[in-house]
């Protein structure tokens, strides 16, 4: 097969955002749709096609040389191996699927040629970054996703909190990215090369005391695309944009680009044990503190949102305790079923007239049956109930935490546990809130176009059955995704641990799911407390983080500018100017305009000059 | 047309004096605004035509590709010598394309328009001859050219403010200048007192033995001219005043072409007349760089007017360029010459499209703009696109010369690089609040007068002209800088390898 | 004899043009220095150029003075508007003193250190002939130029005089 | 032998004093042309009496040329006091001080 088929794979979404960007406003509505939809959907097919190429250590391919200088070489050249198929299946995947869907829920937008190249383009940045064989190119697809979330994000430009909400996604992704491009500058002041497959073959050479720093460095990046702590407040405001913009960027795949580039470098990052044990410690953290603030939520995108993160967390955990395969199978997995609720949820919006308040929905159940089972499958999955995609491969994660046997792990393992009983309360909460009881909003339903149901089955079957992706032997499986990504298996543990661990998870479902069912079966105004204020406002990072480094930097630039600026270089500048017009005030006296006085000086003058001639005649 | 065929012609002479011949028709033809228009941009256009066809025709290799050398004024040893290498070559381009833009950008110039474009063309008169010249002389006269039909653009032609930030701009440039004044006569008559010989061109004063002192207090002189017009911190505040008054085609020329002036004086005379000292002297410009990056990006961003924001981050960028010098290596100074052109580009191409913003609206305030992409989308594209390349995305043009700097400048000085990478950040910020004051959020106040929208003119067909291209080269100079990089790569090998002329 | 008639003429026109310098009234200034004119002239004769006599007299005492005269009487300056009716003070004088006073004394140390100093002045004689034929011959063309010279200045003269009546018409149409 | 020359320089010197000082002491216009006048006609006897000393015509030609410089500034410049008169009625010097800085 030819290899070059792969250069497609990025060119066509590329092709259909740029051509969207420059002529969509000279297309025909279905048109544009259609364009973005069939360059996504070749994308995917290309996928299938080229899947073999990916065994065997993978594809190398190049387009042409981006930037060449002494020591620099960085291609636009694609490396397809199995971690990169995988993800990019799933990308183009669920992106062709979120295109459909958004092509119905855009329906009646005006600005669509804008809407559907920013999410072409998004998709070509997105491969970038999965394709991409050495780091810059990887960095080009790295920030292209950071500028189509801003500009998706604030798709609605008109209100203003919209685009600020982009902004601040797009600036708080970019305080990540700094710590990536200085991971980017060391490494490749230390390898002299940007090549990812030749960092990591040569990762062992590097001195073992830069490694951390370095990890560290790499996890900074991770961190901000993939909204950990501390750079995740940007990823509730981000709600802000279209219902697919979420699905797609902010629950499938962008926010997932820090774990891929975690476990792209994974050979580099698992040297450093202080690396991986911040990375898993990132993870748990955030697990915990997303799903904390999920719990008191109101409005059901932010409750998403939350929740994703909370996931990625688990992900994050999953590479920290070295299971990059835990990691992929949950990111897939997750990947599913959160586009799935992400798509019901904007279904969902649409049939209660545009409403975000979940405590101004209610009774959604009764106005659309079908897409009620489809989003309990989704909540399942999230809630890991058992047997669901989501329960296996959080559970594989738990269990490689478990199975470390140190006291971090056991620890990091404590935190999943619980987050994993918060995880069911909040998604209970959630589906309650939504479908049952009567209907509280005051809107009339919008038209649900067919496209915004029936690109959900699919969604749900795969989130239903993703488990199966990567089954452990305990359950008869293979560990078929283990084997492909070619890493170690989990660790077997004896079957009364295994057994124990798993009536554990259930156990911990099942009291989450039971205060749900009990507070929120029937509907209750809740009254207002300091504490669900914290929770809702997100332990008030954002008010901390205005008033620790947004504050400052105003007041610093202000103080530049008008103590700097002004003020010193101006004011010295100024300053040297107006003594030298002072003295000048001086010898300007000195001009009277009097043709006596001038003449005078000449006779002065005649005067030096005969004395000095007189002088001379003298001596 | 060949390469032999353009060696025959003395097309450095052609090129550098087209301009001038334009400014005199300019002036015959005074009293016709129609005339004067068309001449001046069928001037700027031969020029281009003649840049690309050098661009086309000439090798990629290190050294001189084309001299000029004619006695001029036997009696100081002033010859009139000019000189065609990759860097000149790469810069007189730029020079010619952004001329064109200015042109094009005061099409509907109405004040004594005869004038002002025969200041136009004087100006690329200037800048050509001092991206020429190697006769240190000749350099000289060229500078100062270049200051004067600045100086008038700005001061008669300007914005509010313009007499101060006219003389604001001649004053700190001149002060300067002058400084380099001294310092090449210095340096002519040490040289003439050791080799016999008064020569004021580069390659023989290359040769003075200097004693440290000497050369540092020379070099001083030289630097002095260079980082004012560069401007690196604490010498820039000239630089704002002057774009924010200056008219839309003196903006462009400023950000596009004076700059670069100093750093291409920078490298081509102050770095190998005076090895010795600039080698002293990098660790201190690596500082004033990295402090002109963070402190411009922190003032970018309190600004409320769209041009001022632009020139500040002009300063930032350029603080880029002079940390990719002071790193002292291929990359970095590869990088640093990418992003001077790349920056002439974009900013270039900002400039253009805040002087139609403020055509439309008559208002350059953050505060009082938004929501341009409503009534004028195609406009806010192309301003959304420089914008973007201007706060370095990848696969846009600022980027690719930001990240050479970088990779270059870590090797030398890694905690400056870092902490230069944090720069990018704030550009990012300030930009996006350009972005965010102009193009979204609810429509302006300005842009309404009563009930109805006063804008509904977006893009006529000279815009599309003027942008288009200019986009285009802003994405391929992202994704295909080797265009560039090439001509580069040998004339810098030979600058680094001490101060190399061929 | 000579000698002293070029002493007491010498003290003529010394002090003719001390009294023309400090006069009031500038009609009586321009009296004296005709005098003054007079005198040199004499002097002129004593030194053999009888010709550049004549001329002083003609052209300076003549017509110059003369010029002088018509134009103080046109300005109207008689002494009772004159500018200088209180005539300048001991601080405008005292400086022109010290510099006069100065100058004199350099110029006298000076002749007294000129080594071929004390040269007497013979007795000799220019014709006019002799005149004439240098200088139509070897000034020539310097008499061109300063013909082109006095016709330059009637035209300036003239212009002047034309400008200042135009100004005056627009004036009077305003 | 007349005098010496010396006695004739002392002459010519003391001439040109009293012009200078008309000139830098007067206020008034025409007496300030004035001491031009006799300033020019002190340098006419030092030219007549090198002419004599040196028995040179060149002397007394110059002198002719003097003259007829003389009476070209002249007529200048008093068509210039003309003109200044009517601008601002007066010839007091002090009066034309547009120069002042």
């Amino acid at each position: 097969m030819d290899s070059r088929l792969l250069l497609l794979l990025i060119i066509l979404p590329l092709t259909g955002g740029v051509l969207n960007a420059c002529f969509g406003c000279r297309l025909p509505r279905q048109m544009r749709a259609l364009l973005a939809i069939s360059s996504v959907l070749a994308s995917f097919v290309l996928t299938l096609i080229c899947w073999p190429l990916a065994a065997d250590g993978g594809t190398q391919v190049t387009l042409f040389t981006w930037l060449k200088s002494s020591g620099l070489q960085a291609d636009i050249g694609l490396f397809f191996d199995p971690l990169a198929a995988s993800m990019t299946l799933m990308v183009t995947g669920v992106a062709s699927l979120i295109h459909i869907y958004a092509a119905g829920y855009m329906e009646y937008e005006e600005d669509q040629a804008r809407f559907f190249a920013l999410l072409n383009l998004f998709v070509f940045a997105m491969l970038c970054i999965l394709l991409a064989d050495n780091l810059l190119l990887l960095f080009l697809g790295w920030e292209g996703v950071g500028f189509c979330s801003y500009g998706l994000i604030g798709f609605w430009y008109q209100k203003k909190e919209n685009a600020l909400a982009g902004r601040k996604a797009f600036i708080v992704t970019r305080i990540g990215d700094l710590f990536f491009t200085i991971a980017l500058l060391w490494l490749f002041a230390l390898l002299g090369t940007v090549n990812i497959a030749e960092i990591n073959l040569r990762a062992t050479e590097l001195d073992p005391l830069l490694i951390t720093p370095l990890v560290l460095l790499l996890l900074g990046g991770a961190c901000g695309k993939s909204a950990q702590l501390p750079l995740m407040t940007w990823l509730p405001d981000a709600m802000a944009g279209p219902t697919p913009v979420s699905a797609l960027i902010h629950a499938a795949t962008m926010v997932t680009a820090g774990v891929y580039l975690l476990c792209r470098l994974f050979p580099l990052v698992s040297l450093s044990s202080v690396g991986m044990a911040t990375i898993a410690c990132i993870g748990a953290a955030t697990a915990l503190y997303a799903a904390s603030c999920a719990l008191e939520q109101r409005e059901i995108k932010r409750v998403l949102a939350y929740s994703t993160m909370s996931q990625i967390g688990y992900m994050f955990m999953a590479v920290g305790v070295g299971s990059v395969a835990a990691a992929i199978n949950h990111l897939l997995v997750h990947a599913f079923f959160k586009a799935l609720l992400f798509m019901g949820a904007g279904a969902l919006i649409h049939l209660a007239g545009g409403e975000n308040d979940i405590f101004k929905m209610g009774g959604l159940k009764q106005k659309n049956p079908f897409l009620f089972w489809l989003f309990l499958i989704g909540i399942l999955c999230l809630a890991g109930a058992p047997l669901t995609g989501g329960f296996f491969s959080k559970d594989a994660i738990l269990l490689t935490a478990f199975s470390r046997g140190d006291g971090l792990s056991a620890i990091l393992w404590g935190v999943g546990v619980f987050t994993a009983g918060l995880t069911s309360f909040y998604s209970f909460r959630l589906l309650y809130l939504v479908f049952f009881g009567d209907y509280r909003g005051d809107k009339s339903a919008h038209h649900l176009s067919p496209l915004l149901i029936w690109t959900l089955p699919l969604l749900a079957l795969l989130g239903l059955f993703g488990g199966l992706i990567n089954l452990p032997h305990f359950y008869g499986g293979s560990e078929m995704l283990s084997h492909w990504l070619g890493v170690a298996p989990a660790l077997e543990l004896p079957l009364p641990t295994e057994i124990g661990l798993l009536a554990l998870m259930t156990l911990f479902f099942v009291a989450g799911w039971l205060p749900a069912h009990l507070f929120y079966r029937k509907y209750q105004p809740e009254a207002e407390t300091p504490w669900r204020r914290f929770l809702l406002q997100g332990w008030r990072f954002d008010a901390l983080y205005e008033r620790v480094i947004l504050q400052p930097y105003r007041f610093v630039a202000n103080f530049c500018w008008i103590g700097g600026d002004k003020a010193l270089i101006d004011g010295v500048i100024e300053g040297i100017g107006r003594t030298l017009l002072h003295w000048g005030g001086y010898f300007r006296q000195l001009a009277t305009g009097q043709v006596s006085f001038y003449l005078q000086g000449f006779a002065w003058g005649l005067l030096l000059m005969l004395g000095w001639l007189l002088l001379k005649a003298v001596t | 047309m060949t390469f032999v065929s353009l060696t025959e012609l003395p097309i450095l002479s052609l090129i550098l004096w087209l301009p001038l011949a334009g400014t005199l028709l300019c002036l015959l033809f005074r009293h016709s605004n129609f005339a004067c228009r068309w001449l001046a941009l069928l001037t700027t256009g031969a020029v281009l035509v003649l840049a690309i066809c050098l661009f086309v025709g000439l090798p990629t290799a290190p050294g001189w590709l084309i001299r000029e050398d004619y006695a001029w004024i036997p009696t100081f040893g002033i010859r009139y010598s000019l000189a065609l290498d990759g860097i000149s070559l790469l810069l007189v381009s730029l020079t010619a394309v952004l001329q064109v833009a200015a042109v094009l950008i005061s099409w509907k110039q109405k004040e004594h328009p005869a004038l002002f474009y025969a200041l136009v063309l004087l100006l690329e008169t200037g800048i050509i001859g001092v991206f020429l010249a190697t006769d240190l002389i000749l350099f000289y006269l060229f500078w100062e050219l270049m200051l004067i039909p600045m100086l008038f653009l700005i001061g008669v032609w300007g914005h509010g403010n313009r007499v101060y930030a006219a003389l604001k701009f001649f004053f700190f440039t001149l002060a300067g200048s002058l400084c380099m004044l001294l310092a090449i006569i210095t340096l002519y008559l040490i040289h003439g007192e050791q080799s016999g010989i008064y020569s004021f061109a580069l390659e023989s004063l290359m040769q003075t033995q200097l004693s440290p002192g000497i050369e540092m207090l020379l070099y001083g002189g030289f630097l002095l001219a260079f980082v004012v017009k560069v401007p690196l911190f604490p010498f820039h505040t000239w630089l704002p005043d002057a774009h924010t008054e200056a008219p839309a085609a003196g903006s462009v020329d400023l950000a596009g072409l004076l700059l670069k002036t100093g750093i291409y004086g920078l490298i081509r005379f102050a770095f190998p007349l005076f090895p010795h000292a600039a080698q002293q002297s990098l660790p201190l410009l690596a500082v004033l760089a990295l402090i002109g990056i963070f402190y411009a990006a922190w003032i970018a961003y309190v600004q409320t007017d769209v041009k001022r924001v632009v020139a500040y981050s002009s300063v930032a960028h350029m603080g880029f360029v002079i940390l990719g010098l002071a790193a002292w290596n291929q990359l970095a100074w590869e990088g640093a010459l990418l992003l001077m052109v790349n920056h002439g580009v974009t900013t270039g191409g900002l400039f253009i499209l805040i002087a139609m913003l403020q055509d439309r609206t008559g208002s350059r305030d953050l505060r009082a703009l938004g929501g341009m992409w409503k009534t004028l989308p195609f406009f806010s594209a192309f301003f959304l696109l420089f914008c973007l390349a201007s706060l370095g995305l990848p696969g846009l043009s600022n980027f690719a010369g930001e990240i050479l700097v970088l990779l270059g400048a870590f090797g030398r000085w890694p905690v400056f690089a870092a902490l230069a990478a944090a720069g990018v950040i704030f550009s990012a910020a300030y930009m996006l609040r350009v972005v965010q004051g102009v193009l979204w959020g609810p429509l302006g106040q300005l842009c309404k007068i009563g009930d109805k929208d006063c804008l509904h003119e977006d893009l006529d067909r000279r815009e599309w002209l003027l942008l288009i291209p200019l986009a285009l080269l802003v994405v391929w100079l992202g994704i295909y800088p080797t265009t560039i990089l090439e001509p580069l790569r040998g004339p810098i090998s030979l600058l680094l390898q001490g101060g190399g002329l061929p | 004899m000579a000698t002293w008639i070029f002493y007491i003429l010498g003290a003529v026109a010394v002090i003719a043009t001390a009294m023309a310098v400090t006069r009031r009234n500038p009609v009586h200034a321009v009296i004296y220095l005709v005098n003054s004119f007079f005198a040199l002239a004499l002097i002129f004769y004593l030194l053999g150029a009888p010709l550049v006599a004549a001329w002083e007299v003609i052209i300076y005492a003549g017509a110059i003075m003369v010029l002088f005269l018509f134009i103080i009487m046109m300005l109207e300056l008689s002494p009772g508007e004159d500018a200088d009716r209180k005539g300048p003070g001991p601080l405008q004088w005292l400086p022109v003193l010290l510099i006069g006073g100065s100058l004199l004394a350099c110029t006298l140390l000076m002749l007294q250190l000129d080594p071929g100093g004390g040269q007497e002045l013979p007795h000799w004689y220019a014709s006019p002939r002799d005149f004439g034929y240098a200088l139509f011959h070897e000034y020539a063309l310097a008499v061109e130029v300063v013909s082109f010279q006095l016709l330059f200045a009637a035209v300036g003269a003239f212009y002047v005089g034309r400008a200042d009546e135009r100004k005056e018409k627009m004036g009077d149409a305003t | 032998m007349i005098v010496p020359f010396h006695h004739l320089l002392v002459l010519a010197t003391l001439l040109f004093l009293l012009g200078l000082m008309a000139v830098l002491v007067r206020r008034n216009l025409i007496m300030i042309l004035i001491g031009v006048e006799i300033m020019l006609n002190a340098a006419g006897l030092v030219l007549v009496g090198a002419s004599a000393l040196w028995q040179q015509i060149d002397g007394q030609v110059l002198v002719i040329f003097l003259m007829a410089l003389t009476s070209a500034e002249v007529s200048i410049s008093l068509a210039m006091v003309v003109y200044l008169n009517r601008r601002k009625k007066t010839v007091d010097v002090r009066a034309f001080d547009e120069l002042r800085g």
